[in-house]
């Protein structure tokens, strides 16, 4: 296993992009070699980073150590490397990552938009897959930067090819777009604005590196180093930071810059949102807790008030916009908005609480968010329809599928025992106890707001299920022969649902991973009496 | 000696020259034009050069050089008249404006 | 381990009280079965339940079952000289010192929840089997119903606040699940939301409490939080008002406290074995239960002890005889136990706010038995007439005469008739309150007594006496559901001597000391001796709620007539003047009760329900303000705005290409102009 | 005296010569079946003249002559290079093309060989006579090949433009040159360098204003670039290819010599200036580019936004304590890598006109699914032009942004203009990508449409493809041309 602890990640990362060019050599109407060979391809990306956390020394976990790590030089000219590695809080976004690709592939096995064409499906699928495993174990700021954009390129062509054609009246503008091509080009515009500044701060964090420290470097590492150090400071720091903010907050989406997300979420087709919201999303979190945090320690105490504002809103707004939605994926989509606004508040919190609370939001947000576009997925390949006022009784129709359905929806008002409760309970933990020195006032605000938020949750999701699930069907649907879960949604779901399960009774699994590396993160960043928040004001 | 004379002279001819270019609507004046304004340059030099006296009497070799691309750009540009003339008998730039926007 | 509840022993041991207790050895590490063995029987149900011939009833009755078996042996065990231990694991550690864990106690309190969950449960589980023969999706009640049962153990064996919310949620959930059974009908999801919703705002309540006392002292362990509490721990009592009360919140939706009291009524769509187990007997409870929890918080800091205490009495005052009051004019026979069951929860919050947390749980024991019977008993009736009203009821007590004994006696105990288990644990209740000096409240908890045998005896009356006016022939149920009835009928008389004040038992003691030790710590009061001055008030004001009742509900036709005139009282004297007293009596009665019951029934529906409704209708509003304007228009149309900005900035800028060669020389040379100005003389 | 001679280091300028003249010659002797031979001339040329470029380049040593008025150092061989491959593109571009049309092929290869001569000379210029007479030797071929359709009065209207701007620009030019001369007496860049170190004078500053508008035509800078939309659209597309890339990147070179070697200590004027062009050429590129149907067009107005980026860094030097080497490399990079994606592009767009028989975005609907390779090349290209990792596109907006990011407001603020025009740019070579991939197709396919592109234009495509992924994927392949920028950066 030698040569894993070097290759590993470097497996992790590029074997799908390998799948996805032996994927151009296959002939397109030979479906099925084309979706085995994806299957195989997601699957062994999967085992690998299986094996990771297979030798991955849960132990030694001390902050800005990564394991597997593998540095190679790679534009030399400017010093930026191909520096890859994990830790604690990078991995189980890793296994999530690969693990649900599996999961889409799986799913998508009969289930093909118009137009058809598995072919091209696949392989923007495994790029997909590619960017997003590389995001995660990414070192270095440049290489960060090309994972982070090469992402934009297959969900634009998933959202503009295959996705929603209905006409949208767009305000503003005179003429009405098919949604697909709106919100495409409004997904891509939004990240790319925030992405060119992200790349301005990261330039910037670059030079003043050179000065502080002698040699320029986009390494992670390094940069964490100086940073902790407080070597940024001032007026550079807010803006490097305001820079790499909107990079970040336009990925995660935190309110103002959620607009994207709901047009993207509800054009985009099946396994797009599904990808979207389980892995996409979580970039701009991970960004966050990766690179602005203890890289900009100062900076991030001083803009933490803002950011749990802007979580809040999130929270409520994302809930109340829920309500006076029609349309069930939009609704999912919407809720987005608010489950990454606790994510975002735990960050703000700059606690360990909080962040592994952001942490394991991120992963049972991917978990239920990703089965609830499944499902509606699912249903809306059967009923040719996303509006709640036409279903109704699905569950009489259905049965399991609405037994699933009200089972994700459950999970995803944070129902305690279940993965999303965690996140919710946590972070408002931390909220109510953040890191020495930032305004209680605020975050206690936040927390109580944050607590209501959990109950408009629960009001729209009971109130999706009221109209989708129950009740008696709609007479349109007289004579339908509805085809309950077939075997491959099956295969796709269970993982998801078990999972969500057992994370809920037993989040060590996420926790042992993460908790270690975190504490030592803010330990680094604030000084270890910021850490055990719980603790500094009880004394142990 | 003085040089201020052939530096105003020079200024004159080339302002002219721009002006003849943006006004004139007939091709060939507009090369005439085009003519002056190389000329200025020339008249430049070769002032310079009395005043500066190099070694390698550079202004005037520099004045040579322009001189003869100056014949070559008139060449070319009779031959482009010469190819409008023939698909529209005229040689009027105000009706050049098939492309735009 | 012995865990913290013997640490808290010890700390009673401290101050000079003898406690004695085993660690329940065997039975007590492997108690956590039973809030498994549920589980399992869920997903078993939902597997296979459907081929089975019960539709899974048998598997939930197993399951429960061998809960019975484990709760009963701790039961003898701790009667027998006391159990205290707990087991955890831990399921997750956050930094150094932020520890979740699962696990179960085991102690008087836990013992005494397992034991009544699992009896009552058992019994109401076999009467559903019964019950629910050819209904719909029956296999999907039972799994529901074995959600609840896990949910609701998992609750009471919570050794620290996280599983406790858990659990919260969890009964929650399956309480959603079973309102919501039949679903094809939208009211009855819309109920099931209502009580969800309801609840769900109390859970703020109770999660921010949780958190706001877990931080404070660094963990959400129960024993710790009893600990620090009876050691007025400083941290602890500069969070213990807020904290409290916040907790007292989440109480509030749980156990359907005034004005959260809305959701219950409205539950009684769910089956009928359920509103006996979930909305009577248990999940109710569990807001006392909390309380009862946390007992030492709320005992050990002044200002929580002081004018906290004083809100939570008054609020359970107000529910324990507001409420009561309008069981008297439902005609739905559910809706008038549903009521009674309110009104009684007001009477264990009232107590246990009050400080008596003995009396508090003690009617908490007594009244699932009785409660549950009456539920079970009505479940009978409706089952053999169909309907739920009792105007289509009456005269069953020839046609049903096992329902009818039973439910008598169900009756007279929850009207506090000596020697029934309600006479003991209600007049426990008020020789609490008389000693923890809210005399005011324990007149009012007297007049509270009337009404309950007031409105029970209507009920009897109205559904057993006079003459049958439902349609069919109406027939006893069979025996799987009578013997529950009966099975339930005994303890309802018997269980009230466990703790008559000052009577302990031979060998096994009294209820008090079962509750455990944990009490001796917390200086709550609970009587020593029986004060019969104030028991034979109680005991009036039950026998005259009752003589009063069956007067104007009594079974001669007439009067059965008056009780449609009953609604309208302003007419009543001008159409019958025969018994003149009489008359004058019940114009007395009728004209007051009347209108004060229907006054507050009007509240009910028109001003908490309506609030319930605006909220809901103002966030849906709100939603759409939100998402049409702000959202499309507003954040949304800005970006739109923007970029349709950059368009016809586009379609204005490429005009200057006019496609005129001297134009574009004339730009060519103005620019160069402007340079030259621009860097020459200006700059 | 006669000054000694290093023909090794003349040898691709020589190889070119002997090309078109036998270019020429060949063209009087054979008849017009077999005219093709003089395209495989022209190639194998070009190709050829890359040999001797290599051995120099091995040596590595700077050869000077003519008293340093014409040298060949690393600068000077990586711009040749740049001429020679990109003119080996254009070329192949041209075969079919050119031969599709009933026009003189013998005349294309000759004029074009000579621009490229004209190049292949301003390269190695450190002298302003040498410099003016490279620069007119690349332009005064393209003026006809502008036209090369006589029959086609779009054709000749382009060429007119052209023409005309070009003589107005060379002159005013020439204008600014004469009195740089007469200012310092020095034709020398090195020399120049000298005289105007310090020096502060108002005919000095007009000069410099004069010399830039004058390249400021070339690299088709705002707002001296209104020639270029309707030259581009009017020409032929090989012919517009290499006028957008070869003889901008010749007048971005001349810029980059006289600016860095004669006039470095005069930044302070002409850094503002650019910083203005810079901008304007940016932002005005790319409004007008959002709103153009025709693909051509949108190129042209793409090429000028593009000038605008890499005259970006330009704008960096003047800030006290600016890394010459930096801005100089990140222009420089930045031109080789826009010319291998935009000459990609142009292939595209022949590729593609020649399938669906318009130059009109909404013609190209659904060709995507008719030809994917052509599609998937048309969304390589256009992507990277938008700069989108993994493409070689990002590195140049990379490096031009990591020019400016320097701590004044003047560069940071231009850095902000740049990222924003970098986002609206995304949206209209998303237009392109749309209509390929997204857009339900309209049949009107040409009866060519199943059939691949030529062999030439298939090349073409390879070669630009693969450098474009390449150098996106592994940028240390560009970022060679740094150790060029460093010979000129520091002032020679």
């Amino acid at each position: 296993m030698e040569w894993f602890e070097t290759w590993g990640l470097t497996i992790t990362v590029f074997l799908p992009v390998v799948g996805a060019v032996l994927l151009g050599f296959i002939k397109r109407d030979n479906e099925d070699a084309l979706k085995r060979t994806a299957l195989v391809v997601s699957l062994a990306a999967f085992a690998a980073s299986v094996l990771v956390v297979a030798g991955f020394d849960f132990g030694a976990s001390q902050y800005n150590t990564y394991q597997f790590e593998v540095s190679e030089t790679w534009i030399g000219a400017i010093n930026a490397n191909y520096h890859i590695g994990v830790d604690g809080i990078s991995l189980p976004l890793l296994v999530l990552s690969t693990f649900v690709m599996v999961l889409a592939v799986i799913y998508s096995w009969n289930h093909w938009e118009e137009p058809k064409n598995p072919k091209a499906f696949l392989i923007l699928m495994l790029i997909l897959a590619t960017g997003m495993n590389g995001t995660f174990v990414a070192l270095d700021l440049v290489l960060f930067f090309i994972f982070f954009e090469i992402v934009l390129l297959p969900m634009y062509f998933m959202i503009g090819i295959w996705g929603d054609k209905s006409p949208r009246k767009v305000p503003g503008f005179s003429k009405v777009f098919e949604t697909r091509l709106y919100a495409s080009i409004k997904f891509f515009l939004f990240t790319l604005f925030g992405s060119a500044f992200m790349l301005l701060g990261f330039l910037a964090l670059y030079f003043e590196s050179g000065d502080v420290a002698g040699e320029r470097t986009f390494d992670i590492v390094q940069l964490t180093e100086l940073g902790s150090a407080g070597a940024f400071t001032g007026t550079f720091a807010f803006l490097v930071f305001g820079a790499m903010f909107l990079g970040f907050a336009v990925k995660v989406p935190m309110w103002p810059l959620h607009t994207w997300l709901p047009d993207a979420h509800t054009a985009a087709p099946t396994v797009g949102s599904v990808l979207l919201a389980a892995i996409l999303l979580k970039l701009g979190s991970y960004g966050f807790i990766r690179i602005s945090l203890p890289i900009l320690p100062e900076e991030a105490a001083s803009w933490a008030p803002f950011i749990a504002i802007l979580s809040v809103i999130g929270i409520i707004y994302g809930s109340l916009a829920c309500l006076a939605q029609s349309d069930m994926k939009r609704l999912i989509a919407f809720s987005s908005v608010g489950h990454m606004g606790f994510v975002m508040l735990g960050i703000s919190t700059m606690t360990d609480v909080g962040i592994n609370a952001a942490i394991i939001g991120m992963v049972a947000h991917g978990l239920i968010t990703g089965l609830l576009f499944f499902l509606a997925g699912s249903m809306h390949h059967r009923y040719h329809t996303r509006e709640m006022a036409r279903l109704g009784g699905n569950i009489k129709l259905m049965p399991v599928m609405g037994g699933i359905l009200a089972f994700t929806a459950m999970a995803s008002l944070g129902l305690p025992g279940l993965a999303g409760f965690w996140g919710e309970f946590m972070a408002l933990v931390s909220a109510y106890n953040p890191l020495d020195g930032l305004s209680l006032g605020v975050f206690r605000t936040a927390m109580v707001l944050g607590a209501i938020g959990t109950v408009l949750t629960a009001g729209y999701m009971l109130w999706m299920l009221q109209r989708v699930n129950l009740g008696e069907p709609k007479e349109e649907w007289e004579g339908h022969e509805f085809k309950d879960v077939d075997r491959f949604e099956m295969t796709a779901w269970v993982p998801l649902i078990i999972l969500i399960v057992i994370i809920g009774f037993y989040p060590r699994i996420v926790f042992d991973s993460t908790t270690d590396a975190v504490t030592s993160l803010v330990d680094m960043a604030f000084g270890s009496d910021a850490t055990a928040s719980i603790s500094s004001i009880t004394g142990g | 000696m003085v040089v201020s004379q052939f530096l105003v002279l020079a200024a004159a001819l080339f302002a002219m020259g721009v002006y003849g270019l943006l006004i004139r609507r007939n091709i060939v004046l507009i090369l005439l034009s085009v003519e002056l304004m190389l000329n200025a340059v020339n008249i430049n030099l070769v002032a310079f050069e009395s005043m500066i006296v190099t070694t390698e009497a550079l202004g005037q070799v520099f004045a040579i050089f322009v001189i003869t691309v100056a014949a070559a750009e008139v060449g070319v540009g009779l031959a482009i008249v010469l190819m409008i003339f023939r698909n529209r008998q005229s040689a009027n730039v105000d009706e050049l404006d098939l492309m735009r926007y | 381990m012995r865990g913290f509840l013997y640490d808290l022993a010890i700390l009673a041991v401290d101050e000079g009280k003898a406690i004695e207790a085993g660690d329940g050895g065997f039975w007590a590490d492997t108690a956590g079965i039973m809030l498994i063995t549920p589980f399992i029987a869920f997903l078993a149900i939902l597997a296979v339940g459907k081929k089975l011939k019960h539709n899974g009833g048998e598997i939930a009755v197993a399951a429960l079952a061998i809960n019975l078996l484990w709760a009963s042996v701790l039961f003898v065990m701790n009667m027998t000289g006391g159990v205290l231990t707990e087991t955890t694991f831990e399921i997750a550690r956050i930094g150094s010192d932020l520890v979740f864990e699962l696990g179960w106690a085991v102690d008087g309190l836990s013992i005494m929840m397992y034991f009544l969950v699992n009896f009552v449960g058992l019994l109401v589980f076999i009467y559903a089997i019964g019950y629910m023969k050819g209904d719909v999706r029956v296999h999907w009640f039972f799994a529901a119903f074995s959600l609840f049962a896990g949910a609701m153990l998992i609750l009471v064996g919570a050794p620290n606040l996280v599983q406790l919310i858990i659990g919260w949620e969890g009964v929650g959930l399956a309480s959603y699940f079973l309102i919501g059974f039949y679903w094809d009908d939208l009211d009855n999801v819309k109920a099931g939301n209502k009580a969800f919703m309801t609840n769900k705002v109390a859970d703020v309540g109770l999660i921010l409490g949780a958190i706001i006392l877990g931080v404070s002292i660094g963990t959400f362990d129960f024993g710790e939080l009893s600990k620090l509490a009876a050691e007025h721990d400083e941290a602890l009592g500069a969070v213990a008002l807020v904290g409290g009360l916040l907790l007292f919140f989440g109480a509030m939706g749980k156990s359907a406290q005034f004005p959260l009291h809305i959701w219950l009524p409205d539950a009684m769509a769910g089956p009928t074995p359920v509103s006996a187990l979930m909305h009577a007997a248990t999940m109710v409870t569990a807001g006392i239960y909390l309380m009862a929890r946390t007992f030492p918080l709320f005992q050990n800091f002044d200002d929580l002890a002081g004018d906290g205490r004083m809100w939570m009495v008054a609020i359970g005052t107000i529910t324990l005889f507001a409420i009561g009051l309008l069981a008297l004019v439902a005609d739905d026979i559910k809706k008038v136990l549903a009521y009674s069951t309110v009104s009684q929860l007001g009477y264990m919050m009232t107590a246990v706010a009050a400080g008596g947390y003995t009396a508090g749980l003690f009617h908490l024991f007594t009244h699932a038995f009785f409660k549950a019977l009456l539920f079970l008993g009505a479940g009978s009736v409706i089952h053999a007439v169909h309907s739920n009203n009792m105007s289509d009821m009456g005269g069953l007590r020839k046609y049903m005469p096992t329902t009818y004994w039973t439910f008598v006696v169900g009756s007279l105990a929850l009207a506090g008739i000596i020697p029934l288990a309600g006479f003991w644990s209600k007049d426990e209740i008020l020789a609490t309150l008389g000693h923890e000096g809210f005399t005011l409240v324990m007149w009012i908890a007297i007049a509270g007594a009337f009404v309950t045998a007031f409105y029970m005896t209507r009920a009897v009356a109205l559904t057993f006496h006079g003459e049958y006016k439902g349609h069919g022939e109406p027939h006893e149920s069979p025996p799987i559901m009578t013997g529950p009835l009966v099975a339930l009928a005994i303890p309802s008389m018997l269980f009230g001597f466990l703790n008559v004040p000052g009577l302990s038992l031979p060998g096994i003691g009294n209820f008090t000391e079962w509750l455990g030790v944990r009490v001796v710590a917390m200086g709550d009061y609970h009587p020593e001796s029986v004060d019969w001055g104030l028991a034979a008030i109680g005991l009036a004001a039950a026998l005259l709620g009752i003589a009063l009742g069956w007067r104007l509900w009594g079974p001669d036709k007439d009067t059965q007539a008056a009780r449609d005139r009953f609604n309208v009282p302003v007419l009543y004297p001008l159409l019958r003047r025969k018994y003149y007293i009489d008359d004058a009596a019940l114009g007395i009665v009728g004209a007051t009760t009347g209108p004060i019951a229907r006054f507050i029934d009007w509240t009910n529906t028109y001003i908490f329900d309506g609030i319930v409704n605006a909220v809901g209708g103002m966030t849906k509003w709100l939603g759409g303000i939100t998402y049409n304007f702000l959202d499309q228009l507003g954040v949304d149309g800005v970006f739109n705005g923007l970029s349709a900005a950059a368009d016809s900035a586009g379609s204005s800028v490429r005009k200057l290409q006019t496609g005129r060669v001297q134009q574009y020389a004339s730009g060519f040379v103005a620019g160069a102009l402007i340079l030259v100005v621009l860097f020459v003389f200006v700059i | 005296m006669t000054p000694e001679i290093d023909y090794l280091a003349l040898a691709p300028e020589i190889v070119i010569v002997v090309t078109l003249l036998g270019a020429l010659t060949l063209d009087l002797f054979l008849p017009r079946p077999q005219k093709y031979w003089i395209a495989t001339l022209a190639v194998a040329g070009t190709a050829l003249a890359l040999i001797p470029l290599g051995i120099l380049a091995i040596n590595g040593e700077t050869i000077s002559m003519f008293d340093g008025s014409y040298v060949v150092d690393e600068f000077a061989l990586v711009l040749k290079g740049l001429f020679l491959i990109s003119a080996y593109i254009v070329f192949l571009m041209s075969v079919n093309f050119i031969e599709s049309d009933r026009y003189y092929q013998g005349e294309y290869y000759f004029l074009l060989l000579a621009s490229l001569l004209g190049s292949l000379v301003m390269a190695s210029s450190r002298d302003l006579i040498i410099l003016f007479i490279g620069l007119e030797l690349v332009t005064g071929p393209l003026y006809l090949l502008a036209g090369w359709r006589k029959g086609d009065v779009k054709s000749n209207e382009a060429s007119m433009k052209y023409f005309i701007l070009g003589v107005l620009s060379t002159a005013i030019l020439l204008y600014g040159m004469s009195l740089l001369f007469g200012l310092t007496g020095e034709v020398t860049f090195a020399g120049i360098a000298e005289a105007t170190q310090g020096m502060s004078e108002p005919a000095l500053t007009m000069a410099i204003l004069f010399m830039i508008v004058g390249f400021g035509f070339k690299i088709s800078a705002v707002p001296f670039h209104f020639w270029a939309p309707d030259t581009y659209e009017g020409a032929p597309t090989p012919i517009t290819a290499y006028l957008s890339v070869n003889s901008k990147a010749a007048g971005f070179v001349a810029m980059l010599i006289v600016m860095y070697q004669a006039l470095p200590g005069q930044s302070d004027v002409w850094a503002p200036a650019l910083w203005l062009l810079a901008a304007l050429s940016m932002t005005i590129g790319n409004l007008s580019a959002l709103r153009q149907t025709n693909i051509v067009r949108l190129l042209a107005y793409s090429s000028i936004a593009q000038a605008g980026f890499m005259l970006v860094p330009f704008a960096a030097a003047a800030v006290a304590g600016a890394d010459l080497e930096s801005a100089f490399g990140a222009t420089l990079i930045y031109l080789v890598i826009y010319a291998v994606m935009n000459l990609g592009a142009f292939a595209v767009v022949i590729a593609g006109a020649r399938k669906t028989g318009t130059g009109e975005i909404d013609g190209w609907a659904g060709l995507g699914k008719v030809d994917p390779i052509l599609g998937v090349l048309t969304a390589t290209f256009f992507f990277s032009l938008a700069g989108i990792p993994p493409l070689a596109g990002w590195f140049a907006k990379f490096e031009m942004f990591r020019s400016v990011m320097i701590a004044d407001p003047a560069t940071i603020s231009l850095a902000v203009i740049a990222a924003i025009n970098a986002v609206i740019a995304f949206y209209y070579y998303a237009k392109v990508i749309k209509a390929v991939w997204l857009d339900d197709a309209v049949d009107t396919f040409t009866d060519e449409a199943d059939q691949p592109p030529a062999g030439a234009l298939r090349l073409a495509l390879g070669v630009s493809v693969a450098l474009t992924i390449a150098i996106g994927i592994y940028p240390s392949i560009a970022a060679f041309v740094r150790d060029a920028a460093q010979v000129l950066a520091s002032g020679g």
